[in-house]
């Protein structure tokens, strides 16, 4: 019995591979469990490789997890294309289509023995049972069915949904496939249990809020319920979907999307909605925010509120556009001429899209800045449980409009103490100005004057020195006063958490600060956790270890606490990180003695 | 929009900012044609966004008591856009310079075009970069020399009459200073027209321009096209008027469809208000995501 | 008797008062002086207000100095435009035309008591020598001629040469209004002795390959001499010049300058020449770097050499597009998305840049990399006497042609140890090869493989790491073991030269380390530098101080060595820095005992 | 340029890169068509340069054994142009999406033809966004639905043949891989044109396409403008014809200028010829500023 199962399957196009995935997760989703899938795809629009992993457990997951439990080749020469998205280890039972030719002897997973290999007549069984090639995909439903014993029902449910609409005789086909599978699994029992615990079927009311979706999808939702008005972007993967399910929901309240001509068109219109006192948004991954550097400058100067999404994949350039990455982290931060600040959030799983989304518009309409989330390919595109979220938990924040009195004597840039000032829009009887790119006084003329640079610069930087203070923003978890720490961000930080439990399983005392808001950086709080820490870690997928290089701008990191960090394409596993903890808690050994201040 | 708002007259669109374009520049009538033209329309300066980029020609929002929007180099038309799509009841006013629009602008025109949003591009066209210091411009002739054509330009101009009517705008028409009455009407007109409207005015430049580009030349050679006989409901014979430009002078309408279609804002609006219908509250926005699981 | 004069002057556009302090540095070099003026103008194209700032010295200076000696006020509405650029102090000469019925007791110049001050009656005496106001200048130069003794001959040698192509007439009025000038001033001798000391007027012989030009023309200058065939670029202030410079003289070499419609079509045309195996080359300031972000990741992946110069102007967006800034380097490190690593270098005077640029283009030819260089405003605009050039201690660097033998198996990207793979172009036969903007295996096939990526970035970092060894590019000066330490660059860095000495003449042990390649850190150097340094100051013009955050990315930066920074069009002034310098050794006193390692 | 490269044939400009379009895609056609028109121009491919940005189509120059570059999404042409700018002996190529042309890269086009650089310019117009997965492209009919366009689209597509048209090329022409001799032999005619030269090709999507844009549809209702009688002389009547874009299929040479003027890099080649006469020694290039000290 297990009560997590990692599974990985790959087949080429026609095969319906993810499809499969995605019964399976449906089917787990309804039966409870939390459930996660990634997908993978070849370069090929059409016909390419394709291929899933889905990670069912009986509890919350944090990431896709690490070598697979279960691995399914449709044929190998397209699991083999996954590499490490579908990591085979001497725990995996692998499963594939005798069809292929490939015996145990000849497995083509050279340096890997697994835990069981079993090869199966895929196709024949297919044929046989539902007279077609094409109901593979829901005998190796029935396969899985039948050795992890996922909700046989849950499932069956799921397929009768999909193939009624395509015919009686469609479904008929894939149901007799299913119980193919089934009774083949039932009659080969494998040598390793992958039997999942068993838990109580949700009752109805249980299930109510709970939802299964990706974050991209939840992302543009989050956008709608936070009051986004405006859309402006163009297309790129991996984003796309962001304007896509706003394409077809945002009209339904009053709202418009604009696929612009190009990504600079994008944020420019959404900056003129701004302008015209709508919340606005866009979304793009790296490329485009390339491309919309200069005019997320103007927004900062002329303090606009807008929230930019930038779905990062492996760069530079086209790079790797449908693989994850944390490599831009730096553009975030810092790209654009001049000196700017604007906060930089990140999620680290589905469910975060939904908070961090709704607290971007709220920090950039309390602020009049832009704000830049830091989704990546590997969140947006993955479908995962999300337990219900409280609606009502969240205030929407709009940005501060000037009274009358205020509006007698208006100046846009008024120098408040906190830096920020009412801002009015077109329709606004005395509340008219002129917005610009060009540096100005209070009231917004032109002004060359370097004294009024100063004081323009200290005000905006002013605005957000309160962000610093977000300690709901920075998550810390595990031993607080452990001599050992780490720091985690985006899809990375799932991997930590769930490091962090191995850690403690084996007796390691960690602790993790996962910053939501990663820039800019909270100096106090960051010094606070690494009081007492001997050794440590900064895990990012990304070459140069970004998160770790800009921490040490603003904070003293101990010099024990090292980057661990890679190129993408490539995300580390939970097993990895706890290996690296354990060298490190092995290289402070006889040095930790408890709570001692670090000579940094 | 109070009632007496309405009543508005050419100063109260002049805003406290002096102008420091050089005496004598072109852009000085631009500016006074467009209060006179908004106070002939009659909405109050509040209602109005008044969108630039970047030149000498770009400064011109600031003068105006409207809403300006001074931004960044090229990018007026999609600010624009965006401001008249998330507030349609505002009048939205776009201009800038020939470099602005035609050079690091170009690829903006075409889409705003197409999409036809009701809002007025007026392009202050003075074959040259003047705020830049009187580099080539894209509508410099050929063979003109500049400080980065020191040896003479060895490009064709862009026509932005033709490249606009290609674009399929409804209103396109030019003006110059050397003509205030006929340059008021136009913008005037072109704001009346419900779509996107052009505007291109020959204005001229002082400082770096050319001396038949001044509005002394201008006056002597400018010929109306309605005193040319054409038709603007002719769009073929509206191309081949354009061809003339950078040869002949032609002021007035070139263009005006005579059954301006939908515009972008109004097929927006009616889609939000049908789909309006069926909206789950946005705080059950989530409950989307339910039907999947 | 003076070595070393600051001359400021201000008026109206038509007042020629540019032209008059051109007229000075052109006869103070050609006596033999160092000389160096900035100009600064209103926002207005014509007729607004314009200043100039000259300074002379007997020896070689390296900024514009600080308080002014002699403050000529055409009209006081103009010159006080200027504020800091013409900052009066105690130690000023104030000289202004009484026909501004301004008194010694009416001077506009609050809290400050200048130690002489002088209405002196420009218009009048203008009008009675010349017979006409457009002498005013000529007027002004003979009183400075009058007063400092600066090479009266010289000064009407370039006179004539200017107005004589205009007629006699206009050249004798201007020769009268000098004289009269010169006899007022000898007339009304000043309180303060500001007379310049006389050297030796150099020989034909020695005045061989002494120069006086700007930043921008320089640069332009040292592109051709490094083999630049292609620029191309869109004009921006402060950056124009370079493209207007070559848009006279590149022709005359084989090579092209291509005003394009945009920068991105600017950088790309550069990055196809470059392609096509030309050295290539770009210029803009900061909206132009935003826009140019994504192309120059494309020559990152594609490893094609490139050098693009940004002419630093105050930010963010429009900013200050007049005025100089140092806010650029965060851009210049880190913009674009993915991980890059591309060389910034940056000259600190008129002189450098002639050699950053040649540098520039030997490393971007070495390694196949856009290089950066970060000018500003103030050197850029700044005309300064440069010392001879010899042209023949530079080596030319081309980049690494396939052999015959590597063309037979030829990979575009193999994985050499150095990381830098031979380039071919078009044309050469069996050179064929895929660039992309997609990662690429060595061949430059398209790849999305996570290993393939990981080696790729390798490679490409690895190609740059010989560049931290190269000390002549890290320039230290001052005592060596000073436990003072001072790190600046660019143009802030001839302010600290400056400050250098002044500290050394109060007794004050400083070093100084000038990073002509900012980027990437050399981190070895710098320890070595901040060995035994007790305190500091990391000197630069940005509101965030942003070498200081960089270094401490690399660098353990020893505790006590502190941001010493503020927003741009405010230069700092020598005698600030040798303040804060004081200010530190103070804070030091009783705790610096020689070259005591520091804690960090 | 030895001799013996001189003969070509086909097969010697296809790539061992298998391309990995979707079966049926009509690139497939326009890269032979390719193939066959570089065979008949008899260059060899590493006299090539062949550039595009991104997209399905853009992948176009891997499959070739040209020198080749994917560059980014709508910056084809300015690479495009600085390659053959600094090394005018190349043949130099330019492809992409109506995405990568018309939308992205819209501000290019203008630009590129009015410097008239001697490249080929070939858009895939497929009416879609092909690489990521369906959006809306500039093309698309007013109406289409699309994932970016769920309950039509409301904004006129461009008009591309009308467009470049405006832009004073010297060479247009519409072709489909539904025609393949046709297709091959304007190729060949445009990169023979010395000037820039456009081709737009229907190439249908077969994945996101709709059914009357596929190669049958197509082969049932084109018209070649030979049959129609046009002549490509006639610049205005190109207009006309031009206007039917998106309403009828026509295919053929749309505009031919019986004069090309001289590109850009021959008159670039001229003045530098001029010019280098009386050029300081690059060593002594600082020499240029001695006269002003
Ligand atoms: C991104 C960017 N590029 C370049 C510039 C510099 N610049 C400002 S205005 C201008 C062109 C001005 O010409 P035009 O648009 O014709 O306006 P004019 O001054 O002639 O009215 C340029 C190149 C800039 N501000 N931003
Ligand atoms: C700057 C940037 N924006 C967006 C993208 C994503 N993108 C790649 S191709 C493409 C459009 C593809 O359409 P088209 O140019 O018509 O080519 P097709 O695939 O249809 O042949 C887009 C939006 C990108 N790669 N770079
Ligand atoms: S430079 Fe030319 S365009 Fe600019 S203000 Fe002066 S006259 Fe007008
Ligand atoms: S998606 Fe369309 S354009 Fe792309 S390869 Fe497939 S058929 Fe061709
Ligand atoms: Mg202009
Ligand atoms: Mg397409």
């Amino acid at each position: 019995m297990t009560a997590d199962i990692v599974i990985g399957m790959a087949g080429s196009g026609g095969d319906g591979i993810v499809s499969a995935g995605e019964s399976l997760i449906n089917a787990a989703a309804r039966a409870g469990y939390h459930a996660l899938m990634t997908k993978s795809f070849g370069p090929q629009i059409r016909g390419g490789e394709s291929s899933c992993r889905v990670r069912i457990a009986t509890t919350r997951t944090h990431s896709p997890g690490g070598a697979l439990d279960l691995a399914v080749a449709l044929n190998w020469e397209d699991f083999l294309k996954f590499g490490s998205e579908l990591k085979v280890s001497g725990r995996t039972v692998v499963i594939w289509d005798s069809a292929t030719g490939v015996t145990r002897e000849t497995l083509p997973l050279p340096g890997v023995k697994p835990a069981d290999a079993l090869a199966v007549p895929l196709t024949v069984l297919t044929r046989t049972a539902a007279g077609t090639d094409k109901a593979k995909n829901s005998l190796v439903l029935g396969l899985l069915s039948g050795w992890t014993g996922i909700a046989q029902d849950a499932i069956l449910e799921g397929l009768k949904k999909r193939y009624i609409k395509k015919g009686e005789a469609l479904w008929a086909a894939n149901e007799r496939a299913f119980a193919a599978g089934f009774t083949y699994a039932k009659q080969h029992p494998l040598s390793v249990d992958l039997a999942l615990e068993k838990i109580a079927r949700p009752t109805d009311a249980q299930s109510k809020g709970k939802i299964l979706t990706d974050g991209n999808d939840i992302t543009a939702a989050a956008a709608i319920f936070a009051g986004c008005q405006f859309f402006g972007g163009y297309p790129i993967t991996p984003s796309t979907e962001i304007m896509q399910f706003l394409a077809r929901e945002i009209w339904k309240y009053g709202g418009t999307v604009l696929q612009a001509e190009d990504e600079i068109a994008g944020v420019a219109a959404a900056v003129g909605a701004s302008f015209a006192g709508k919340k606005a948004m866009t979304a793009t991954s790296g490329p485009g925010m390339d491309l919309k550097t200069e005019v997320l400058g103007l927004a900062s100067i002329a303090e606009l509120p807008l929230v930019l999404v930038n779905v990062q994949r492996g760069g530079p350039s086209t790079g790797l556009p449908t693989k994850a990455e944390q490599g831009d982290l730096f553009q975030a931060c810092f790209s654009g001429h001049g000196d700017v600040l604007r906060p930089v959030l990140a999620p680290t799983c589905v469910a975060d899209c939904f908070d961090i989304t709704v607290e971007a518009f709220n920090i950039a309409e309390t602020y009049q800045t832009p704000v830049i989330v830091l989704s990546d390919q590997e969140i947006a595109q993955r479908k995962e449980t999300v337990d219900p979220i409280d609606t009502s938990r969240f205030t929407i924040v709009s940005r501060q409009t000037p009274t009358e009195s205020e509006l007698l004597d208006y100046k846009r840039f008024r120098n408040t103490e906190s830096g920020v000032s009412p801002i009015s829009c077109p329709g606004v009887h005395g509340g008219a100005y002129l917005g610009a790119g060009i540096e100005h006084n209070e009231a917004g003329a032109p002004s060359a004057s370097g004294t009024m640079h100063t004081l323009m610069n200290e005000k905006r930087f002013r605005k957000l020195r309160a962000l610093k203070q977000r300690e709901d923003l920075l998550l810390i978890e595990g031993d607080p006063n452990a001599p050992i720490a780490m720091v985690s961000w985006g899809s990375s930080a799932g991997i930590c958490r769930e490091a962090v439990q191995l850690a403690k399983a084996k007796g390691l005392r960690v602790k993790l600060m996962i910053p939501l808001l990663v820039y800019p950086i909270a100096e106090d709080a960051y010094a606070r956790f690494f009081q007492g820490v001997q050794a440590g870690l900064v895990v990012e997928q990304s070459f140069q270890g970004q998160l770790y290089r800009i921490l040490r701008m603003y904070v003293d990191v101990p010099r024990n606490v090292q980057s661990m960090c890679r190129s993408g394409a490539n995300p580390f596993q939970p097993a990895e990180v706890l290996a690296r903890l354990q060298e490190v808690a092995l290289s402070l050994q006889g040095r930790v003695s408890n709570a001692t201040p670090s000579q940094e | 929009m109070t009632a007496q708002l309405n009543v508005v007259s050419a100063k109260d669109f002049k805003s406290e900012l002096k102008p420091i374009w050089c005496p004598g520049c072109g852009d000085f009538g631009v500016v006074q044609s467009i209060y006179r033209a908004l106070a002939n329309i009659g909405r109050p300066p509040h209602e109005i966004a008044f969108v630039s980029g970047i030149g000498c020609s770009s400064r011109i929002p600031g003068y105006t008591t409207a809403y300006g929007f001074n931004s960044v180099h090229g990018r007026s038309l999609p600010i624009a856009q965006g401001i008249k799509l998330a507030n349609p009841e505002l009048l939205v006013l776009c201009a800038g310079g020939d470099g602005d629009g035609f050079s690091i602008g170009a690829g903006h025109l075409p889409h705003a075009i197409r999409r036809n949003v009701d809002i007025t591009y007026i392009v202050m066209d003075n074959q040259v970069y003047g705020l830049t210091k009187g580099q080539l411009s894209p509508t410099a002739a050929k063979g003109r020399k500049t400080v980065t054509s020191v040896y003479g330009s060895i490009e064709r101009p862009i026509n932005p009459l033709l490249q606009v009517l290609s674009y399929g705008a409804g209103f396109v028409a030019q003006g110059t200073p050397a003509d205030m009455p006929g340059l008021t009407a136009l913008v005037e007109e072109a704001i009346r027209y419900p779509g996107f409207a052009f505007v291109n005015v020959q204005s001229p430049c002082v400082t770096y321009g050319e001396e038949h580009q001044q509005m002394k030349a201008q006056k002597a050679s400018m010929k109306s096209l309605g005193s040319l006989g054409h038709d603007p409901k002719d769009f073929l014979k509206a191309l081949e008027w354009a061809t003339h430009y950078g040869v002949e002078l032609h002021t007035g309408v070139l263009y005006r469809n005579p059954e301006p279609p939908a515009t972008y804002e109004q097929q927006i609006r009616e889609r939000q208000n049908t789909l309006s219908r069926d909206a789950l509250p946005r705080e059950r926005i989530l409950e989307l995501f339910q039907k999947h699981a």
